[in-house]
This record gives structure tokens, C-alpha cells and sequence, in this order.
């Protein structure tokens, strides 16, 4: 056991831990008053719920087939790890999968994603999703997306062997979460009033405090995923804080260039959009790479945006633009920008087919789920909820009362 | 008794409060508002998206006089708010039945 | 010298710190907007002057006996440390207390609990207590109940010695405080208004904030008592993390079946009463154990909250029925749920003896200490300023200034 | 590689980096609503630009001569590094400049200090300067004045040569960003209406949670400066603590006795000033020191406020009476109180020279870039946009949008 | 000249100010408010309290038009707020007897 | 119909509601307000500056209610927040002329 790679998991699981409050608060920021609480809380529940379904099933689905003494291998077979530690016991009992921590370090860093993936998606569908149907369709989607896709990723499943570079998750998490968006807001469909009334982010502090601390956190989500204090972990970290800087800078520049003026929004999202792309390649590439990323990130992903009002649905705070391109940015750069030897244009290639693997399981599965959930329970508040606010009729609780 | 109420620019605020003082105005209520008029609003862009913002911020201010001090009062405001620029805002004045101060129960002009 | 269970505990230390902020938020945002900043302050002094006491005496007082070479000896006749270390000075020279850590890093970590354990009884004389009076009240209390008490449990002293489990201060600080609480609330009488008069939580987003931080803070609580880098600081924060997602959850669905709405309060609710009932069992309990203190947890605080209006006193942020309930919950299931042959129903005994001695001890003194404060100098603020909120007339500030 | 002191370094280099936002609240919420996200946008971008600025250039001419094998040498004739590792290419190939870490880890941490010290300057400018402007200044000022101090200090140049204390940046960046601040606020002049216009911090929430997330994060930045995870680490982390908490108490002490009555303001401003005062000093002294140092910190600054009004400019948050004379305070202090036979007479002189050196450095510096930037592009924004708001008029964007 | 003041609910202020807009009024001022009226309020429950909220979140509007126009204009708001139930509000006709465009000068219809 | 207006200190504003309501008033709107009379505002110190703040918070109230029932509301106003200090408050009377019911259309007294 290595004391020191223990701590900076430990360490680095509480961060991404904290990244779900902070996504609670920049997408809070962005939606009206009357639905702060809303979001908040769609937010936070993935810390309750996911945790749960994780300790029962997920874990093991997800690596229990790792745990007990036999080297990872990778193959093409592996779809799902096993059940054989329902509840996660016994997992501190078999050999650790990764060298020099304990399986429940590792098992609850890798739990700390799988709460934020749902998370992510939940910008797609604000001020208008019932509470009850988001939680119920986060639980499912859990266990028959994420899981699945993470076994195949970092479980050693197809996309390891197929020799996928997916660093932290830009496969796993961002365009995984970016399709399941989009999924959603076209089936969803746009809010009450969308592309005739002001919807105006009710409170943008909030927002940018919520992007310090995903800044803060995404050390742990990307350097963390070395799984050891050390030059990859430091490099990692290194390439992290570059792409994000760049995608920042490089979103106000362009906002300056084509809107005549910069934007706090701006900064928040261009830096989410620098640490969604540098995610997949946080250990593979170097400074300049970082860089080039960033670049590529905060130009791509404002671009994206800009174009996003001649579509039809209503991606509400824009996860699509930010977390989907943001993710197949990153995870196609790095198949050329890997140092090391390891990119190229074959890498390219396998970047380009792991992306759209991806997006096709996510897409239909989530497509699938979602009907379900729809024709059942719904997915839809009433529309006087919506008009009156969520808040108010969904959680009977106000967000602010500065009043009495 | 009249019942003036101005829609002035928030930055004038201070301005107004030290002239309406100076002048010996015993009391000034306000209110925070948004409006629109001649002045129409802006366009802000959030993300991808350009809103219409119809409305400015305004400050909404009540002064209750004595009927003989209303053109006194409404030139200290017009002094203190005028700029000549679009959105300076506007002044009406209301008719005021009684008043009373909860204090002492004073009515009427005592009560201002 | 572990460099590595150093750096845990160093992070470990600075997380616990960061509780108190997230405290003084959680707190802030139940409170009326005319009472924020006293709210905020009440906590952030404990920061201030517990520093202040516990450099001067309260260190050394707590552990002293154990610094300089001698064993760690367990005994029922030790009731307090020494001066020996008085200003802290030499406590580098001693042999270090816990081996692989220095002392200095050891007692900044308890330093931290020192601090919020009194922090936490703010809730229950929120918005009607006067600054000064907290403030000498809680130097009293941490010299006179808080660190004999530390002493007692974790120096080796006489609830260590009758075997008493509290791996992170079930115990020391949530009964503790919990119990200080109650005290101070019925002493101060309930706040002008209560029953008949509204008073809602004025910023929900800023105690969700709280949540959040609290929640990530409790992290190096929990897995940093471990106090090293290794398999129970892993186990620890593998129970931490279960039981707080599962008593949110837990909370949730009980409000839902019998408010018949789910709240963002009830959510933040949940899990600080799941990470409450963790706290002494973090290091005892494997994930199914975790679960199970969640669930109650997160049941048995709701209910308590529930009851609280059929009692004649002002708790009024729930001090009691999320700490001491809780507190006492997870003391006593931890008796019988700990693994490796530890619980069962002699150690449940132990909880229970065990528990009753720290509400009577805690209780006693604190009356004691209030007594003489309400005698002298008054605990509570004038009904102006109370009416008028503490904010103005207490500090002379105002907690919002939107239109300037 | 020492995975402890990696993970350390880590973490400390993500506390740091939290700073910014940190600072970001701790400034925001001073200001009126008007200026909100202007502020937190000026704290932001240098997140943005500075990262690339190091990752170009900044690093290797701060420490590139260290890189690569060579033992560390003090020479007074070192001004700079070199422009080897452009990029922070190959940084990894060099043997590391400090030994347990890799030279990523321990150029992300100097970074993070880049970074930060800028932005601490924004306060003397708030509310009116430019956003452009700003940012070009930070640039040019990060390179020009920043990277030569840092070596010269921390690089083996003149200052270390000298056989200056400085253990964490009480010359690099609190004495270096207080001078910059007193001559911004100099030459750009006083806000509009200052000194007959109420101008009232618009949410002292925002500046808790600043302080808050400041006081966390300041445990990185100076036990993290002992660059490995040891005694000196844990040793400067407890200097730390006790001098915020002793400087916070000092400030609230001194209000009250002078005005009347304590503030959470002055909480705030205190720690801070506790806080600045210790971090040249963390790794010098003992509990004891730090106390002084704290007390002393609280109560000067207190009254270099008090004086403020006295002087003619507008330094709008007080960064000169907080980091020029807090960092003056603790550089002359570390002097006398340093334990381990380092302090003592010839000690105060040397810091006494020390601190002269970098304030006519960084005057004379600071007023030809801001002199050059004022005469082109302009350091001031229009009448118009200061009275309107700058986030309004710069941003285009509105902080608080309560009403829809 | 008439000032008219209507009590609306939140929500529909967007519809105002665009038929209001259409209708070619001319200005309009608005403030936050919250009210009681037949709609009485709602029980919120904040962990074990339960209280009444005894007043429901309004959005108070003001529009000076002249005489003439007041009952376009009321009918304008009326169209765009009404919804048939409880809670929609309420319109309030008051007189004014004199109005100061700040920025002219000018005074009574002609500064509207 | 008159409108009755009154400023009050914010936390009398339960105790109006409650003895509104009691009294058999049908409705009120309230609005945050700022202002200064008598009572002027005090002296806030931020760090170093000393600011004389202008303005005390007050809590505005509007109830619209029938000719007859004027001087009992009245009362009922002034007796719940009363309290013989500087900064009790005043009320105000105004005309109205008409009013509608926007859920049903009523105007005049019916639809109050
Ligand atoms: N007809 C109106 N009714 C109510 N408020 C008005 C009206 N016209 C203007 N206002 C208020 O006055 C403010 C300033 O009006 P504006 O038309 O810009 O001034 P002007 O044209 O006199 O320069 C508006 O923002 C609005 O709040
Ligand atoms: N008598 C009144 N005085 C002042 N405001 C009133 C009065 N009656 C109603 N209001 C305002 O109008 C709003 C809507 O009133 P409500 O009675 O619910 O409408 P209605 O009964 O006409 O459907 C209230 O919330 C309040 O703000
Ligand atoms: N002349 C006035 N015009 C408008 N509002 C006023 C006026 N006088 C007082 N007020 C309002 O009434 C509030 C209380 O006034 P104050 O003079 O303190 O009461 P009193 O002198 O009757 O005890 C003020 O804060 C202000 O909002």
C-alpha cells in the first residue's frame, strides 16, 4: 500500500465529490429565480440516490470483475463486471485492482463519477422536469448506461481493447452525458416561452462560483485518474490547469471578436468547455497539447453555442455545446496530440470510432429509458408548475425570502 | 397634499437625497423598479441566446408635500435627475386625501 | 514520518477548518435576512477565539500526557492532559502521539474539531443571542466540557478505558453539542414571535452551499480520524460517503409519503443527519453497516423534527433533533453493527453507558456555565434588536445592499 | 519521488487555485451590485491569461536555471531564468529542482502563486478601471515585475543571496501586490462620489464565504511551501492557523473598544490581514510567534485603515492596509521571532532591506507599465459606465436578475 | 391624465409588456410585491414548522396614459392577464394632476 | 374606493396582516421600501470608511377598500403599529376611481 497515492485518492475523491455541488451551482445561476431550488436539488440528489445504487450494484457491475487477485486483462468480451459484491462487501478482501490503494479508495473515486455523470445531463432539461421522474430516470440510466460504459472503458472491456484513450472521461462521462442531453431536451421539448422570453440567468455569481469549484475539483477528477501521486498524476494536473486557462481566454476572445464585448458567463463556460476537452487527454498530452486543446475547446464549443438557435430543442444550459463537443473535441485531439508515441492517425481513427460507439449506446439507450419513463410516470411538469415555478410548486420552498 | 412620484435613474439617488434634504423636505419613500419608456431596453446575449430586454432599472420615489411646496419640490428633483439624456424619467403628481402620523395621530398637513 | 499519512492529515485538517464556513452557511441560509451576519459571525468566532485557547491551553490540556515518549496508555483515572505545553511550545520535541504524523499536524487536526464542535450549538439560540455572550460562552465551554470530554475518549482517559467506540466524535461532538443545544435553547427562551409568526429560511441556495461544503469537509472528519493513508481511512470514507447519500435519500421518501413533497431543506437535512450517525462508526462499519445507520438516520431526524413543535422550546435550526439524535443513533448502532468482532450486545451497553454519560456531564456543565453568563453579563439581545435584526444593531451592518 | 509530498504538493497547488475564486467573493461582495461580476471577472481572467503567460514563458524565465540536473546555487547575480523550456517543455527530462517532486508539480504550485498575486491588486481599482486595460496590465505586470521578484527570491537570485526570509510570499506577493495596488489607486484616481457617496459592500455573504474559502486555501499556500509533506510542513500549517485566528480576534478586540461594535467585515479583514502577515513568516517560527504576529497583523492594519481616510486616494478594498502593511508587518517580524538561532538584529535589517528593495522595485515598475497602458488605451472607463455599473456596461450581463 | 396600477401575477408580465408594447402605450413602471386578496396563500413546511405564507408574490405595474386611452388600456392588461382564476388580480384607476418629462421640461399629456 | 397607503417598520408588518385580516379586509400589497422622515438614518463604519446611511428600511402597504371602511382600517393599521418611537410611520389616503376585478371583470366597489 502506498500511503501517499492513498492520500492524493482520498484527497482527489473528495474533490470530484464537490464537483456535483459546484455543477449545482453554475447551472443554478443560469435558470430564473423561481427554479433555483429545483435545480439544486436535481443536482444533489445523484449524491444520494447514485451512492446508493452504486453500493448495491454498481460498483460491482461495474469492476467487481477486477477485484480478487487476477491482473486486469482487457477484452473485447467483457460487457459488465459481476455481482459478487452486492453491497460492496468483501471488496477490501481480494487483491487490489489498482496497485498501492485499497479497492474502497478506488471504488469510491470511481463512485464520485458516476454521480456526476447524471448530473451533467440535467442542464438539458431545466425548469421543466418533474423531480420524480429525474431521479427515478438518473437511477436507471445509472446502472444501463453509465455502468456498462464504463466496464467497456475502464474496466477493460471492448473499448480498452479496442485501445480507446480516454483519460479521465471523455467518453465515459462528457459525450456520454452530452448525448443523453440532447436526447432529452428534443423529447422533453423547449420551455414555455423559449425563443420569445428573456430567460435571463437569475443570479451569475452563483454560476461563477459554482465554475471555481469545478476548477478546483477537476484536479481531482483529471490528476486523480493517474490512480498514484506521481510525474503522471503531476502532468495530469499540469495539462488540466493549461487547457483550462486557454479555453477561458480563448472564449472572451472570441465573444470580444464576435459579440463586441466579454462575458462572465463567458469565461465560466469557456473554462468548463478547456477542462471537458482536456479530460480525455489530461495524461497523454503535454503543455502544448494542453494548449492547442484549450484553444480548440473555448473557439469550438462558443461556436457551438452560437449556432444552437437554429436548432429546434431546447438544450437549456447547454450541455450539448459545452459537455458533448467540449468531450468529442478532446477525445478526437488527443488521438493526434498524444505524446509518447502514442498518437497518430491510426489513434485518430480509433478516437473517431470510440466516439461514435459512444454515441450510439448512449443515444439509444437513453432514447429508450426515457420513452418509458415518459409514457408512464411522465417526464413533464404541469405547465402551471412551470409557469409558477418549480420551487414553489414542486418542493413548496422559496429560494430567497429577503424580506421578513 | 400632494403626492409626488418621480421614476429616476438608481445613480441619481444620492443626488436627490442631498438636494431634497437641503432643501427641507421632511421625508422621501423609495421603492426599487424596472421600466420602460422612450428609453426601450437593450439586448444582452447569454450564451448562444440574444434577449430582449425591455426594461431598465429604475428608482421609483414618493415625497408627500404641502400643496404650496410642490413646484419647490419638483424643481429640486428635475435639478438634481436632469442629464437631457433619454431615460432621465419622469415626475407625476397625485392628490392626497389626509394623512396621518402614527406616532402621534396627527392628521393632514401637521402629519407630512 | 509517513510523508504521506502527513499529507493526509495535513489536508485532512484544512478540509475539517473549511466545515466551519460551510456550517456558518448552512446555518446562515435558515435564518431572516436581518440575521445573516450575525449567524455567519456566531460561527466564523469560533475560528477566532477557540485558536486563541486551544494554542494556549486547550492542546495541551487535552493531550499534553501523551506527548514525550511514553506510551499511549489507556486509564479511567485520566481525566485531563497537562500544562506542560503550554503556547504549544516543545510539542515538537516529545515523540509524536500518533506514530507517522508529527504532533503539530495531530493537534491542528483536533484543533478543527474544537472549533465546529461549538459552532454547531449556534443553531439552537439563532437570532437572539448577543455576540459577546456567545463568544465567552464558548471559551468556557470548549476549556470546561469539550476538552475534558476529548480526554476522556480520545486521550486515553476513562470512556477510552470502559471501551467506549467513537471513531470520530459521535460522542465528543454531535451529543456533545447537541446536548449544549438543548440546554441553551430552553435557558434562552424562544425567539419573539415563534409559533405564531412565519419565519422562513431566507436563502436556501446559501444552505445548500453549506451542505455541500459540509458534506465535502466531513471527508477528512471522518477518514482523516484515521490518521493515516491506509485501508480504514479508505474504509472510513467509504461509510462516510454511503451513509450520507442514503440518509438524504431516506429523508426525502419519508417527507414524500408524509408531507407529500420532497424539499432542497429536507435533502441537506438528510445528509448532515447521515454523516452526523457515521461520525462514531465510520471506521467500525463495513457499506452494509453504513446503509443501515443512513436509513435510520435519515428516518428517525425526520421524526424528531416532527415532534419538536410538541415541546415548548426554540431549537431553532434543529440542533438536537439533527445532532444529538443523530448522534445518539449512530453511538449505539455502531454497538451492535460494527464488524471484525467488535459489536454486539456488551459493546451496545458500553454505547449506552457510554452515551448517558456524556448528555449528563455535558448537561450539567453547560447549565452551569450558561447560568453564570445569563447572571452576569445576559445571553440574550434586546427585544429591539431582535426585532430589528442582530445584523444592525449588533454589528451595524447589513447583510444585503442590492440597490446601491 | 516521495508520493506523499507529491500528493501534498498537489493538493496544496488545487487549495491555491481556489484562492482566486476565493479572493474573487472576498472582493465581489465588497462592492455594489453594479460592479459584481466586473469583479469577480478581474480575479477570474488571471486564471485565464496568467496560465498561458507561465506556461509560455513565466516558468522557465522564473525558474528554468534550476531545471536539469544542476544543484541549486544562490548567486546575487541571477535576475532571471531563461527561455529553455518555453512551453514547460521538458521540464520532466531535468532532474527535479526540489527533490520528491516532480518539477510539473512544483511549477503548477508556483503558478497558482502567479496567478493569485495579481489579482490581490484589483481591490485598489475596483469599480472603475477597464476591463481591457486590466488585463493587459496583469500580462505585462506578471512578466515584468512578478517572474524577476519570484526569482530573485525563490529562484537563488539577489534576494535569497541577501539572505531574505521569505518562506511563502510576504515579499513575492503581498509587499509586491500592495505597492502595485497603492500606485494603481494612485494614478487612476478616486470612484465618483468617494467620500460623499454611501458605498456599501453589497453583500457581505459573498465577502464571508471569500474569507472563508481564503483561509482554507491559505493552508496550501503556505504549508505547501515547505514543498514536501513533513514537520516543517505541518509546523508552518499550525502557524498558519494560529495567526489567522489570533489576527481575526486582535481586529474584532480593537473595533470594538475604538467603534463600538465588532462587524463581520472586521472578522474578515482581520483573518486576511493574519493570514498575509504569517505567510512570510510560517516556516520560521513557533505557535508563539504566530501569536504575536497575529495580534500584531489585527491591530495594525486595524488602524492603517483607520488612517486611510486621511490620505487622498481611493484604494477602494484596502489592499495596501491589508497586504502591503500585513506583508510588511510579518517580513519584519519573521526578523525577530524566527526560531532555530535564525532571528535576531542582523535578521530585522536584512528583511528591512529586503522589503525596501521590492517596494521601489515594484513602485518603479508598476508606474511605467500603468503610465504606458494609461496613455494608450486608457486605465478608466467612461463617467457613463461607472455610474451605470460595469457589469452592465463593460459586460453587458446583470448580476442579479431576482424578478423573472 | 390617469395612473393606472395593476396587481398581477409574475409570470404574466411578459405578456404585458408585449401587448402593451403593441398597443403602442408608451411607458410603463414595475415593482416587486406580494399581496393577499380571495387568494389567501399556502402552508410551507421548513423541516418540522409549518407556516402559513399568509401572501402570494404579485407584480405591481404602473402605467400613466392619458384619459382617453384608459380603457384600451385596461382592457389591454385585462386581456393579457386574465386566466379565470383566483389570483389574477386587480386594476386601479387613480387620477394625476400634473406630469414632468425631466428631460424636456415638458409637462401635463405632453410629457406622457 | 380609496387607496389607503402606509410606510411601517418591516417587522410590524405580521402584525398588520393579522389584525387586516381579522378586521375583515379583503386584500393588501406590500412592496420593500427605503425612506427617511423624522427618524434619518444612521452611520455605518466598513472597514475604514465611516458612511452616513440616509435611509431607514420601511415596508410600504397598499389596501384598497370602500369610502365607509377607511377610517376603521385606518385604525386598524395605527393600532398595530403604534409604538410612539420616531419612525412609526405614516399613512396615507388616496382617491380612486374606479377599479375591475380582472378574474371577473367587476368594477366599482364590487370588485374590491
Ligand atoms: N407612461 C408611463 N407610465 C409609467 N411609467 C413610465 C411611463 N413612461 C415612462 N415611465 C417610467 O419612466 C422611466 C423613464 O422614461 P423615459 O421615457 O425613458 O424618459 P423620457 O422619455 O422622459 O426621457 C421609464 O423607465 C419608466 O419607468
Ligand atoms: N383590497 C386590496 N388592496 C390592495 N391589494 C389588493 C386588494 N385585493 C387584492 N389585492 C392585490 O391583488 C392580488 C390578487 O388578488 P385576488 O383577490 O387574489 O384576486 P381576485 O380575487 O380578484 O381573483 C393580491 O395578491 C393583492 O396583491
Ligand atoms: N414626506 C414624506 N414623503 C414620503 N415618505 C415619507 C415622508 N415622511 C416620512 N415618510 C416615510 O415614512 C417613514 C417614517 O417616517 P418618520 O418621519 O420616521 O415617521 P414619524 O416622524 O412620523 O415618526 C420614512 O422612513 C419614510 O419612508
Amino acid at each position: 500500500m502506498d500511503s501517499g497515492a492513498t492520500a492524493w485518492i482520498l484527497t482527489s475523491s473528495a474533490l470530484v465529490l464537490l464537483m456535483t455541488p459546484g455543477l449545482a451551482f453554475f447551472y443554478g445561476g443560469m435558470v430564473r429565480a423561481k427554479n433555483i431550488l429545483a435545480m439544486l436539488l436535481k443536482n444533489y440528489i445523484a449524491m444520494g440516490v447514485i451512492t446508493i445504487v452504486w453500493t448495491l450494484v454498481g460498483g460491482s457491475l461495474a469492476f467487481g470483475h477486477l477485484i480478487g487477485g487476477d491482473p486486469m486483462t482487457i477484452s473485447d468480451t467483457i460487457i459488465l463486471g459481476n455481482l459478487d459484491y452486492f453491497g460492496l462487501r468483501g471488496i477490501a478482501d481480494g487483491a487490489s485492482i489498482v496497485g498501492g490503494i485499497p479497492n474502497s479508495a478506488f471504488l469510491m473515486f470511481q463512485l464520485m463519477f458516476a454521480i456526476i455523470t447524471p448530473a451533467l445531463i440535467v442542464g438539458a432539461v431545466a425548469e421543466r422536469m418533474k423531480f420524480g421522474a429525474w431521479t427515478l430516470f438518473i437511477i436507471v440510466w445509472s446502472i444501463v448506461v453509465y455502468v456498462p460504459l464504463t466496464t467497456a472503458v475502464w474496466g477493460g472491456g471492448y473499448m480498452a481493447e479496442l485501445g480507446a484513450l480516454d483519460f479521465a472521461g471523455g467518453l465515459v462521462v462528457h459525450i456520454n452525458a452530452g448525448v443523453a442531453a440532447l436526447v432529452l431536451a428534443i423529447m422533453i421539448g423547449p420551455r414555455l416561452g423559449y425563443g420569445s422570453r428573456a430567460m435571463r440567468p437569475h443570479s451569475l455569481p452563483l454560476t461563477m462560483l459554482g465554475a471555481g469549484l469545478l476548477w478546483f475539483g477537476w484536479f481531482g477528477f483529471n490528476a486523480g485518474s493517474a490512480l498514484a501521486a506521481d510525474q503522471a498524476a503531476a502532468d495530469a494536473f499540469m495539462a488540466t490547469q493549461v487547457a483550462a486557462g486557454t479555453a477561458a481566454t480563448a472564449w472572451l476572445l472570441v465573444e470580444k471578436l464576435v459579440n463586441g464585448h466579454t462575458t462572465t458567463l463567458g469565461f465560466a463556460s469557456g473554462a468548463v468547455a478547456g477542462l471537458v476537452a482536456i479530460t480525455p487527454a489530461a495524461g497523454f498530452v503535454d503543455p502544448f497539447g494542453a494548449l492547442v486543446i484549450g484553444l480548440a475547446a473555448g473557439a469550438i464549443c462558443f461556436y457551438a453555442l452560437k449556432i444552437k438557435s437554429t436548432f429546434n430543442f431546447d438544450d437549456s444550459l447547454d450541455v450539448v455545446a459545452v459537455h458533448l463537443v467540449g468531450g468529442v473535441v478532446g477525445s478526437l485531439l488527443v488521438g493526434v496530440l498524444a505524446v509518447g508515441g502514442v498518437g497518430g492517425g491510426e489513434q485518430f481513427g480509433i478516437q473517431l470510432i470510440s466516439v461514435l460507439i459512444a454515441i450510439v449506446f448512449t443515444g439509444v439507450l437513453t432514447f429508450v429509458i426515457a420513452t418509458i419513463i415518459d409514457r408512464t410516470i411522465g417526464l413533464r411538469a404541469d405547465e402551471d408548475d412551470e409557469q409558477q415555478g418549480l420551487d414553489l410548486r414542486l418542493h413548496n420552498e422559496q429560494g430567497y425570502v429577503l424580506t421578513e | 397634499m400632494k403626492l409626488i412620484i418621480a421614476y429616476i435613474n438608481p445613480y441619481r439617488l444620492d443626488d436627490v437625497l442631498e438636494s431634497v434634504q437641503e432643501a427641507g423636505i421632511s421625508g422621501l419613500t423609495v421603492v426599487e423598479a424596472a421600466g420602460f419608456g422612450r428609453q426601450s431596453g437593450h439586448q444582452e446575449i447569454y450564451r448562444g441566446a440574444e434577449y430582449e430586454v425591455d426594461m431598465v432599472q429604475k428608482t421609483r420615489i414618493e415625497i408627500l408635500v404641502d400643496d404650496v411646496i410642490v413646484p419647490e419640490a419638483v424643481s429640486v428633483i428635475e435639478a438634481s435627475v436632469h442629464t437631457g439624456a433619454i431615460g432621465d424619467g419622469k415626475v407625476l403628481i397625485v392628490d392626497v386625501e389626509d394623512v396621518i402620523r402614527i406616532r402621534t395621530g396627527e392628521r393632514g398637513p401637521d402629519a407630512i
